[in-house]
């Protein structure tokens, strides 16, 4: 793939800028000659006909949502509505400055605010923050409100935090960066929380679980209730991963089932785009207990005004510069006004209803470790579908067939785990075109093994080495190097 | 509803597949008393149309933001974002795809990672940089954690004229992390005060140009094992001299200016950039130039090891989804201007910022804070309430930051401007005639 | 200048390969005494920035148009615009593109071009459509050149209720093409006068809904040999029965209802449809179906024997470009709506607009001009000088047809009003309660 | 390529539309059942997400200026700048009723007025219209100007129209449309008109002369000041068609050439994108003598009020319902004011460049039949440059190799025609890539010509049957046959 650093550089003759128009100075006169760039960087300029081939080019090269099927379990790669991406570009919206007074922002502070009831209302929980800037950010910020919780408390030794061993990997990564001592509990043969497991791990110095509800296998715990119950009994509190509520959108809440923390994940349930990895919005929403020691500031309602309150001396303090990131936000209102209650549950019903219809099909094929009910997604195990071939091997050849491939490796406790989410936004049609796909695969694997090994064949390159770019790290363009 | 494609007839018959006869057998595994619990947000369904007029509705509850003159800055500022940026991250094969888990078809977004990290190498004159944070502020932080986890001293420095902004988010991440944080004062020219560093510090961290508009000179520190973190104005190092050269370790900033609007604070653009060495300590994703099977060059994540999938606790960060679209307009508004037209930019911001802050200064009782180069940033010491003065540009369309924020930071009787290149010659002469009208 | 590609260096070089030494040598086959008399603009280069504020100031000088509440009609209604509409379009790969000659490479754009012929097929209830004509008025023009080709009688009736808009083209072209038009006067009930339609015409033109909003029914017409032409309102036709199974030989009209922008009327989006038996009469482009090599199916402009390139002044038209992309936005806008969605929406529009002409009617002296059926658009009898209503409601942003053009086609002291499903119920009762205050 | 009618037609359950908010009467009451559709047209409704695959789809099926060089001659492919489509969606100009009082469209009337000054100084004729939609628009407006200009003087016999053989198609058939008959000349052996054949046809029931300059192989006309005098002199006018302005913008004019009528391009010259077919632009500037006879309304400035003027007894009437296309001429007004006049130069200096550039190279391999200084495009012939080898064998093959073909068999005076115009935004780079694979071409066409008949082999369809779609026309969706 070529860069741009490959191609034509180009002089501009024309003013892409605007003539200075006061009168001028001189570097020279106005800093100090240490303080200066002593060379230009290396940056090409292009242009403007070429920048748009280039990137286009490379917009090519990539597979969106608009290109098909995007199974990928746990990230609910949903359709991005439209019309999100033309209110977030409002201009006044788009244009307003986070440090403008509070009168020029009433129509941004409001939304802020709508947002808050709304996420508060769907967790059933008391107060949200709106920072966070993605999931594993919304975690980090629970697991700073523990801390500061039990600090409070005056438990500062309540350290531990509980995790099944099909957790997503932010989740110990995050408990850990604030400082939490991290015990995995192993799933029982339902894919659930042993619960024999968490009674022996109850002690003084649990800070607490955190749970993905429905899990990472897709399974909605049967005895949840049980667990946050048995947490809270021995005073711990109870941290639930929103990236699956696209399998309850509409039917259940958090809070209802023992969650004193719920992050959402928007990038994922609430319709915004995923960008190739960000920007994303993971706000989080608390039980009473946690709501003083949220972020700051918080968006308060005072008569007909909307004011950024800072007076909360027990916050954490704040996990962002501003106040999240608003144009995602926005493009998640947008959305769950456009769905309403009825749209929020025919969401949860389509999804749940396309991964069962897969599930139900490919097992067939495929070996499903934890045959159950699912909700928005299961997980297949690639293992033993043919001589010497690995899950790596079907993603692989899935691109062939014109399809993303679906996660794969995760969660752990599935041996050549392939974690199929579908969304409620694709169809029937759909769903059978990939599971014609998956047949060919697992046929192809005893008969033709050498197409999966050397798959994709269709992509715009072939399987790229991994290990290499770790082992010779190449992590900017090779200026000086023979190319 | 319009983004579900199984018809009621598709629902049917694949409920029949199941063996279910109603949907609410799909949730049968929820307990009942969860879901007998359940409100819902008593919200109806709305067509795109009403909710295009809810939206606008709303929009017309802030000020006309078209019609305002800004000189508000403090790590957000007023550039211009040529056209094409949007155009082009508004293709949906961009826009809409994953964290690029699978190289062979997200070489698009692989490749515009590996052009950013290269870019901002460029202009920060370190050796590898990440492919984007969530914000510049969470990049300080992170920042700190490395240098934490490298040096181990369990306390930090930090500038008081870093933004406050940056600094909330510093503090409640070193106190959640448990590193001290210490505060070094600045010098009567706004700049860092380098008797008052403190030893045996894991970083420190400091701001240039800073939250007073000065430009910081760190070549004369000396930090032992301590390592030196550079919070950078990107659009300023078209012409400053990379923090990379100057001493830093690492160089972080908010890569907002890159052709980014403002949207009210987010979402923004964490940069981070150090050297070589700590490679496999850096927080983020990293796109790395490999190989396929034919000997086809082509990128991937690099060291996805150091990320929590793999390594779980032992992970360098937390750092999961980013803000890779961001970095890709930051990309595309870089190689729309290239070298030169950085430089230009850059010059135009700075000579316009002088041009203005004399003028202010020809007016009587208005004189610089400091007497230090600045940038496209100044700090005006007024002889007036500078939160009436505030108040009246406000009436007249100009905006400048709140007071309360260099108060904050020790300084009264200031107030900050900011100048890009947006403002005209004639906008900055206006403000300074309506400033001198301000008794 | 940001859009040429070749560096100072790249033109030098391309010069000497061209055995030249300056750029005057291109340029030396143009006679000196026309390069000597050359005048510039007399205009500098600006940058984007700059221009984006110029074009914002014109923007300004307009009214703030999101703020109107509009009434207007006439052939150009305010109807929802759904946002994937643009999104789509905007994919450069539609929009950039040229005439689809080689049609390997153009299956995006002719796919759609049949799919937009196969919609208005379904909606006109004719065997076959092109695939655009500039406007709905051109539309018209070239409709009766058609007829006037196969018929062959020099003259050509029209309905006196033509909105004046395409009957001016109208007018236009027959004048040059020396076809005469003959005036068909409206009864009391503002429909066509079967009585008055005269013999030997090559076609009559008729509009339903006409410029008064009353719906036509065309199905007692006898015109001999004489074609029918009806101009129809696209969107109409998710509730009216199509023409072509009332009689019709020819259905054109203006597609700016499917989801085009006012535009201050243009770009616009010409329809036309026929019977089968005159396929090679039809002026414009058209998609048809055929195979590959491979017997692949795919899409190849057809019949362009009847075009300019192969027959030269035999040639069916002049039409060259026509309206392609305006064609892919009503054939999407159609796609998001499905036949029920396009039900849905004309009865929205009917319902709204006979709410009110009710309303309107309950208000002393204000009477429908005519006791006949209307769709999303009437005409209102008023007891006060309409040019004054018309003021007062502009003044509460209501925006109203100049009474000039009902004057014009004989009705006085009259009002039209068109209502699409954008108007609220709201806004319609406050209509009604500010005419009800002007005395 | 499958259409939207072979997809999944979706019943949607909700609401794309608001739900009405009157008392609702009903069809039956409102609509006699006679005028009542009976059946609902057979359109699917798609999902949203479907939609949006769909034309996605479509789109890549599609080639664009921004995919790469589109050296279609005649046409200009030009880069189109983003700036354009923005500025022409500001809400202000998009919402703009055609029939709004005046006083609320200012901005609009405006930039017309503006749009038509720069026309009319950029021709360097007296006045402008602005209603033609496209180029053949324009000429079909200029022919009803010289019919009505000579029925006003009392020369209504006046009725031939000249037209060198290598003119455009539009050109004969406007001119047949207006009622002229048309007189093809011959042209020289250098490509121009032929002078002495040119004076055999001047009488007095000649019209004018309709002319291309730079004429369609790319040449200038150097006698072109004797032949619109000799025009002149018979009492005949000129129209010159403007496709080819590109060649001199910024450098000459075509009133200072003899041009009494001359229609713009805006689609080639001013940048305006194509969109697969239009909409496009084609004002009509013309001399003093015929500004009295130009279509109304007309837009005025009286004070610093904008004004449409109606007031024109001698005008041919409408060729628009408004005021031309808008959203078109604004685009093409932002092109002008970013480039400027020195702008307008570097245009005609890198497309004449280019194209010359191009001829040269290209000259060594194809025969060029008219051999000299070009413009801005040349045109090559393709005949005898391999065994049975077609001019459009080359064009496919050029598919295979990434680049849009050239326009083939126009102009009809070369056999075989190969019609190349690289424009000015393309760079050197492309050019020479370009200029490789026509050499790759040619040799292929030599040693394996069946690469040539074959050809496209890479693109989404190979070569499609045009005879077929004539011969068995399908123009709509087949519904009732089986597929
Ligand atoms: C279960 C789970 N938790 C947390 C995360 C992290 O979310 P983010 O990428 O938004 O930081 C993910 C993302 O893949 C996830 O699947
Ligand atoms: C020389 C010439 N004249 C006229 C036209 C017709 O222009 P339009 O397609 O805009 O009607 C063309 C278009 O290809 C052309 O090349």
């Amino acid at each position: 793939m070529s860069t741009i650093f490959d191609r034509h550089v180009t002089v501009s003759d024309g003013c892409l800028l605007p003539k200075q128009d006061v009168p001028e100075q001189g570097l020279k006169k106005l800093i100090p000659s240490s303080l200066q760039r002593s060379s230009p960087p290396r940056i090409p300029q292009l242009s403007e006909p070429e920048l748009a081939r280039h990137y286009t080019r490379l917009s090519k090269l990539n597979y969106g949502i608009d290109d098909g099927l995007y199974p990928l379990g746990s990230c609910t790669m949903k359709y991005n509505p439209k019309v999100n991406e033309d209110l977030a570009r409002l201009p006044g919206f788009a244009l307003a400055h986070p440090k403008a007074e509070e009168g020029l922002v009433q129509g941004s502070l409001h939304l802020l605010y709508e947002v808050s009831h709304i996420l508060s209302r769907m967790a059933g929980l008391d107060a949200v923050t709106l920072q966070p800037a993605a999931g594993a950010h919304g975690e980090l910020t629970g697991m700073f409100l523990l801390r500061r919780y039990f600090e409070k408390r005056g438990e500062p030794q309540r350290k531990r935090i509980l995790l099944p061993d099909s957790a997503h990997g932010t989740n110990p990564a995050s408990a850990n960066t604030a400082g939490f001592s991290v015990v995995q509990l192993p799933s029982n043969e339902k894919g659930m929380v042993d619960l024999a497991a968490l009674k022996g791990e109850l002690d003084s110095n649990l800070a607490g679980i955190m749970l993905t509800v429905p899990n990472t296998l897709g399974i909605f715990e049967e005895e949840i209730l049980s667990v946050t119950e048995l947490v809270h009994e021995a005073g711990g509190l109870c941290y639930f991963d929103g990236a699956n509520l696209n399998a309850f959108l509409g039917r259940a809440r958090p809070g209802d089932m023992g969650a004193d923390v719920f992050h959402f994940n928007f990038h994922k349930t609430l319709s915004t785009p995923h960008g190739g990895g960000g920007p994303g919005a993971g706000p989080v929403a608390v039980s009473g207990k946690l709501s003083d020691l949220l972020p700051v500031p918080r968006i308060k309602k005072e008569g007909e005004k909307y004011r950024l309150d800072w007076d909360f001396p027990d916050s954490i303090g704040s996990m962002h510069p501003f106040y999240g990131n608003f144009g995602v936000l926005l493009k998640a209102y947008v959305y769950v006004l456009l769905l309403g209650d009825a749209g929020l549950r025919a969401v949860s019903e389509n999804a749940v209803l396309n991964a069962n219809y897969l599930q139900t099909r490919l097992k067939e094929t495929f070996t499903l470790p934890y045959d159950r009910l699912c909700k928005h997604e299961f997980v297949l195990s690639g293992a033993e579908i043919g001589p010497g071939i690995k899950t790596l091997d079907i993603a692989k050849r899935l691109i062939d067939y014109g399809f993303h491939p679906p996660t794969i490796y995760f969660p752990l406790i599935v041996q050549e785990a392939l974690m199929i989410e579908p969304t409620e936004c694709e169809g029937r049609d759909t769903l059978d075109r990939f599971v014609e796909a998956m047949e060919r695969i697992a046929a192809e694997a005893g008969e033709t093994p050498e197409q999966l090994h050397t798959a994709p064949q269709r992509a715009p390159v072939h399987r790229l080495d991994e290990t290499r770019a770790a082992r010779q790290p190449v992590l900017t363009y090779p200026f000086d190097a023979e190319r | 509803m319009q983004y579900v494609t199984n018809t009621k007839k598709d629902r049917e018959q694949m409920l029949a597949a199941l063996g279910l006869n109603s949907i609410e057998g799909l949730f049968s595994d929820i307990p009942r008393p969860i879901k007998e619990k359940f409100q819902g947000l008593e919200l109806s369904e709305k067509s795109e149309l009403e909710v295009v007029s809810a939206l606008k509705r709303l929009e017309a509850q802030n000020a006309n933001w078209e019609n305002m003159t800004s000189f508000l800055g403090g790590g957000i500022y007023d550039h211009y974002i040529p056209s094409i940026v949007s155009h082009l991250i508004s293709r949906s094969e961009f826009y809409t795809a994953y964290t690029p888990y699978q190289p062979e078809i997200s070489q698009g977004t692989l490749t515009a990672m590996f052009e950013f990290q290269t870019m901002i190498c460029e202009l920060t004159g370190m050796e590898i940089a990440n492919a984007s944070l969530y914000d510049g502020a969470t990049a300080l932080a992170e920042a700190v954690i490395m240098a934490e986890r490298i040096v181990g001293m369990g306390r930090m420095a930090v500038a008081r004229s870093l933004v406050p902004d940056f600094r909330r988010v510093l503090d409640t991440y070193c106190g959640a992390a448990g590193i001290d944080v210490v505060e070094v004062p600045y010098t009567g020219r706004g700049q860092l005060d380098l008797r008052a560093i403190p030893a045996d510090i894991s970083a420190l961290a400091i701001q240039s140009p800073n939250a007073f508009g000065v430009i910081e000179d760190p070549t004369q520190l000396d930090l032992g094992d301590g390592l030196l973190i550079v919070v950078a104005n990107p659009i300023s190092l078209g012409i400053l001299a990379p923090p990379g050269e100057l001493g830093a370790d690492v160089v972080v900033g908010e890569g907002q200016p890159l052709g980014l609007p403002a949207s009210f604070g987010g979402p923004l653009l964490g940069f981070f950039a150090t050297h070589r060495r700590w490679l496999r300590k850096v927080p983020g994703r990293i796109s790395g130039r490999t190989v396929d099977r034919d000997g086809k060059e082509g990128y991937v994540m690099a060291f996805q090891t150091r990320e929590q999938h793999i390594r779980r606790e032992r992970a360098t960060s937390n750092i999961c989804t980013n803000s890779a679209l961001c970095a890709l307009a930051a990309t595309i508004y870089i190689a729309s201007l290239g070298a030169e037209g950085l430089g230009e930019l850059a010059r135009l911001n700075l000579e316009k910022a002088h041009y203005l802050a004399d003028r202010i200064c020809s007016l009587p009782g208005y004189k610089l804070a400091f007497q230090a180069p600045f940038f496209n940033e100044f700090t005006i010491h007024v002889p007036v309430d500078p939160h009436r003065i505030r108040d009246s540009l406000k009436q007249a369309g100009f905006l400048v930051t709140d007071p309360g924020e260099l108060e904050a930071l020790g300084m009264q009787e200031a107030l900050r401007f900011a100048v890009t290149e947006k403002r005209t010659r004639e906008q900055l002469d206006s403000l300074v005639e309506k400033l001198g009208g301000i008794k």
